[in-house]
């Protein structure tokens, strides 16, 4: 179990920055995302289901939706 | 361990909210922040070999980890969203009046 | 009873995103109401919010000092009320969520639940900071606002790590040394923004002078009245003082560099949201030196100060050219200044000399210095804009609407009275300072003397 | 060099940080008993003491099977009503703040499968998502994820079809369970005094009627969330008045 909390948590860290640095915008809400459905899965390890389904709803789904439709009518990537 | 984590990405947002310079980069910034903190704050409840705090047939009586924790982060995520939805409106806004979402560019056209 | 303070004006804000319009004409008497509870309770009032008991559970706490600054609070949005022209369509119901967050974040006995309801105060803030057309503002004051509520809510749970409890009199009940320290500086962190401290205050300018007379007239008093309240609650009630002197070095630096921007801007508003920032600074400062005279002071010259600039930020964004036309205006608007700046027998003056004989009796010399360096600068750009829009002529003033006119005028006279005969002001601040110094007290009132 | 600067400022916050960690318990070793969610485990409060046990114990002071539900919507409940009103705030703020938008509608011929599939994933989704808020405090789940999850069947609604505009009922429905959330609260005040009293009885631990108010409260939750996200995905994909 620490092996693979340690191994998300690396993955974590590499998407957090990622998310950072990416010249592209969507691929930072990817990245993002991905960090949210990563933190999804400590939650679990952390007994904290009901944490997990909300995060996994809200900050992985409904957040790069919105991310992704404001992108959308500022008309896409500036560069 | 997890607390590394969440303070190492807490950094990681502090990072890009001061090396960025556009603003969408900002918003994934808070994002990043929200979500560190609230991992943060979920293992300040937890407590080695005790089970998810809901009794059901697995676990009929209590052996729980902390759940107020849990409970505070529910509400932060949505709080986090609520602002998340504001500021990515806001953007379209920004980009709408100034053309751009760089912050140099748009100090350059306040002045 | 007291959480119908609460209540009521949520559910006006519910319902009125159907019933279009029932929001505004709803808010007088909504905040009457609330007044009228104030009226009849008789304090200290403690309600456990669904009946559970009090570390467990929410409480809502109405002791001498929030009584007041809940009073002082509904005072402004009964007068924002009356004055519904600067309102815009759609922003009636901000104006009502923002009366219900101000009021629970007075009220609340709770630490997490505080963080809750500066979180609906800052949605609600940044919303009227985009007020007209201002996005840039409103996002950076967002970003800001959302780390600095992050770290507050940091703070929240280090607090709750410690005492085992979210319940601000149990918190202060126990005492856990080092750690007392992480939670003092991650608050500083996390108030830091709202109460306009000096690297964290980037935001008041670019919001305060978006043009909008509403933002800068509701935020700079009410809200900010309330996070002083709320400044001097956690640190000294709850955290026992701990890192005041970071607050105090914060506040005087803060006064320092507000008012050195304030004096190069060539915006009247700009000037004015600098004053604000320098304001804040002050009274933070005179908060940190943790004695009753110093509070006292400091919640009366933050009295003071929100009553000046009620009366400026309206008729600096109304009448942007000059007096010509509106010799009241530009009396009430001097009247104003003079109070800010502390000229003898005006309100302003009594609150600063308070704050000097309270730190040259603790032996401090520092903060008189300040202050009237700080008083010399104020005098110079405040009579500088007196001069410009008494004596230059302009054809281009836009009226001021009558009622505006009226309540600016009340308020400067009140401020003449107070000069005069201070202890309308003087008694509420010398409550509210003799309360959240009464630690012990305010931990009986809520536990009931466990 | 300004990269170099922040890292320099992050570095320090996360100094500072792992410093703070050292005065905290170690991760895993906290004393549960010194916190008052052991209360709330035991639920307690009220001076209960006798042991809990799944679908024995019964008319105790908090009927919820799920603890965290029995902390949002019932210890905390007051929280909760401020969260709302936060995502209300939002909503609301996102609205008044997109409209008059200029901007065109980026306009896209719907994939022929998303069209095709949504016929049988909606019902599902929306069933799914109602599950969960009904089921808010016996499993995990609640208010808060179900509704996200309805709002997520308008999302793929919207695009999917791109005539579908969301009608003026959603807000009226997110109106409605805000109110109906704080009449709750008020009938509690009148009944017995207390805002937000749970007035009705909590029955046996871990059955589907049972723990009182909170499923109502839960539901009445789910909604409004669903309505209100549904409401601000609309105003994200409306093309604005002209």
């Amino acid at each position: 179990m620490t092996a693979a909390t340690i191994f998300v948590g690396i993955l974590m860290v590499i998407s957090g920055i990622l998310a950072i640095e990416s010249k592209k915008l969507l691929d930072s809400f990817i990245f993002l995302s991905l960090l949210s459905l990563l933190s999804v899965f400590l939650f679990i390890v952390l007994k904290a289901p009901d944490v997990a389904i909300t995060e996994a709803s809200v900050g992985a789904g409904l957040v790069t939706a919105v991310l992704i439709l404001a992108l959308r009518k500022i008309g896409g990537d500036e560069k | 361990m997890i607390y590394y984590i969440s303070i190492i990405l807490i950094g990681i947002g502090v990072y890009g909210l001061l090396s960025q310079k556009n603003l969408f980069k900002h918003l994934i910034s808070l994002a990043l922040i929200d979500t560190a903190i609230n991992l943060f704050i979920v293992s300040t409840g937890y407590i080695n070999g005790k089970e998810a705090p809901i009794y059901s047939e697995f676990t009929p009586i209590a052996n729980f980890v902390d759940p107020l924790p849990q409970a505070l982060v529910l509400t932060a995520i949505v709080i986090g969203v609520g602002v998340l939805a504001l500021g990515a409106a806001m953007l379209i806004k920004i980009k709408e009046k100034y053309g751009t979402l760089n912050v140099e560019e748009i100090r350059r056209g306040d002045k | 009873m007291i959480s119908l303070m609460i209540a009521i004006p949520l559910l006006f804000a519910f319902v009125s995103i159907v019933f279009k319009g029932l929001a505004k004409y709803a808010l007088p008497f909504i905040v009457l109401l609330n007044i009228l509870i104030l009226l009849i309770a008789s304090t200290p009032v403690v309600e456990n919010i669904g009946g559970w008991k009090a570390p467990f559970g929410i409480s809502l706490v109405l002791d001498d000092a929030s009584y007041y600054v809940v009073l002082v609070v509904n005072l402004i949005f009964l007068l924002l009320s009356l004055i519904p022209q600067i309102i815009d369509k759609g922003y009636d119901t901000i104006i009502l969520l923002l009366l219900t967050s101000t009021n629970g974040l007075v009220l609340t006995g709770d630490l997490f639940n505080s963080f809750v309801f500066i979180e609906i105060t800052a949605a609600a803030a940044y919303i009227l900071a985009y007020h007209r057309n201002n996005p840039y503002g409103a996002f950076k004051y967002l970003i800001i606002g959302g780390i600095s509520g992050s770290f507050y809510l940091l703070g929240t749970i280090f607090s709750y790590v410690g005492a085992g409890s979210l319940n601000m009199a149990h918190i202060s009940n126990n005492s856990f040394g080092q750690l007392t320290a992480a939670i003092a500086i991650l608050f500083i962190l996390g108030l830091g923004v709202e109460a306009k401290l000096f690297p964290l205050a980037g935001w008041v300018p670019d919001v305060y002078a978006s043009g909008s007379s509403l933002t800068p007239t509701i935020l700079g008093t009410a809200i900010t009245f309330a996070i002083m309240y709320l400044t001097g609650r956690i640190f000294i009630t709850v955290l026992h003082g701990t890192f005041l002197d970071v607050l105090y070095i914060l506040g005087l630096l803060t006064v320092i560099v507000g008012e050195v921007a304030a004096l190069r801007q060539d915006k009247l508003l700009r000037a004015l949201a600098y004053s604000s920032i320098a304001q804040a600074g002050l009274v933070v400062a005179a908060i940190s030196l943790n004695n009753i005279d110093s509070l006292t002071g400091a919640y009366f010259h933050s009295m003071n100060d929100l009553t000046a600039k009620f009366i400026l930020f309206p008729i600096a964004t109304v009448v942007i050219k000059g007096f010509e036309k509106d010799r009241l205006a530009g009396f009430a608007f001097s009247v104003a200044s003079f109070s800010l700046i502390g000229f003898p027998l005006f309100a302003g003056f009594r609150s600063k000399l308070l704050i000097i004989s309270s730190a040259f009796s603790a032996g401090n010399y520092i903060l008189p210095a300040v202050l009237f360096f700080a008083s010399i600068v104020e005098a110079a750009y405040l009579l500088k804009w007196n001069i410009k829009l008494w004596f230059e002529k302009s054809d281009t003033s836009n009226n001021i609407p009558w009622n505006l006119k009226t309540i600016v005028l009340v308020l400067s006279i009140l401020l003449l009275i107070i000069g005069i005969y201070p202890d309308l002001y003087l008694d509420a601040s010398r409550k509210i300072a003799q309360s959240i110094l009464d630690t012990q007290g305010y931990i009986n009132s809520v536990l009931g003397g466990i | 060099m300004r990269r170099f600067l922040s890292a320099l400022i992050a570095l320090g916050l996360i100094i500072i940080l792992l410093e703070f960690l050292n005065l905290i318990p170690d991760f895993g070793n906290v004393d549960l008993s010194k916190r008052v969610s052991n209360s709330f485990i035991n639920k307690s409060v009220d001076g209960n003491n006798e042991t809990i046990e799944f679908k024995k114990s019964k008319d105790l002071e908090d009927g919820s099977a799920n603890v965290v539900t029995s902390i949002v919507v019932n210890y905390r409940s007051f929280d909760t009503l401020g969260e709302v009103t936060v995502l209300f705030t939002a909503a609301l703020g996102v609205g008044l703040i997109l409209k008059g938008l200029r901007r065109k509608r980026f306009y896209r011929e719907p994939n022929f499968i998303l069209k095709t599939a949504n016929g049988i994933l909606l019902p599902l989704i929306f069933l799914f998502g109602a599950y969960i808020f009904i089921h808010g405090h016996l499993t995990p789940g609640g208010g808060f994820p179900g509704g996200t999850i309805i709002a997520a069947g308008i999302l793929v609604l919207y695009l999917s079809n791109e005539k579908f505009e969301l009608s003026h009922r959603a807000k009226i429905l997110e109106s409605g369970m805000g109110t109906v959330y704080v009449l709750f609260g008020l009938v509690g005040l009148i009944l017995s005094g207390i805002f937000l009293r749970n007035f009705l009885p909590t029955g046996v631990i871990g059955e589907l009627f049972s723990a009182g108010i909170v499923p109502l409260i839960y539901v009445a939750i789910g909604f409004k969330v669903g309505a209100e996200l549904s409401n601000l995905i609309s105003e994200f994909q409306k093309e604005g008045q002209q």
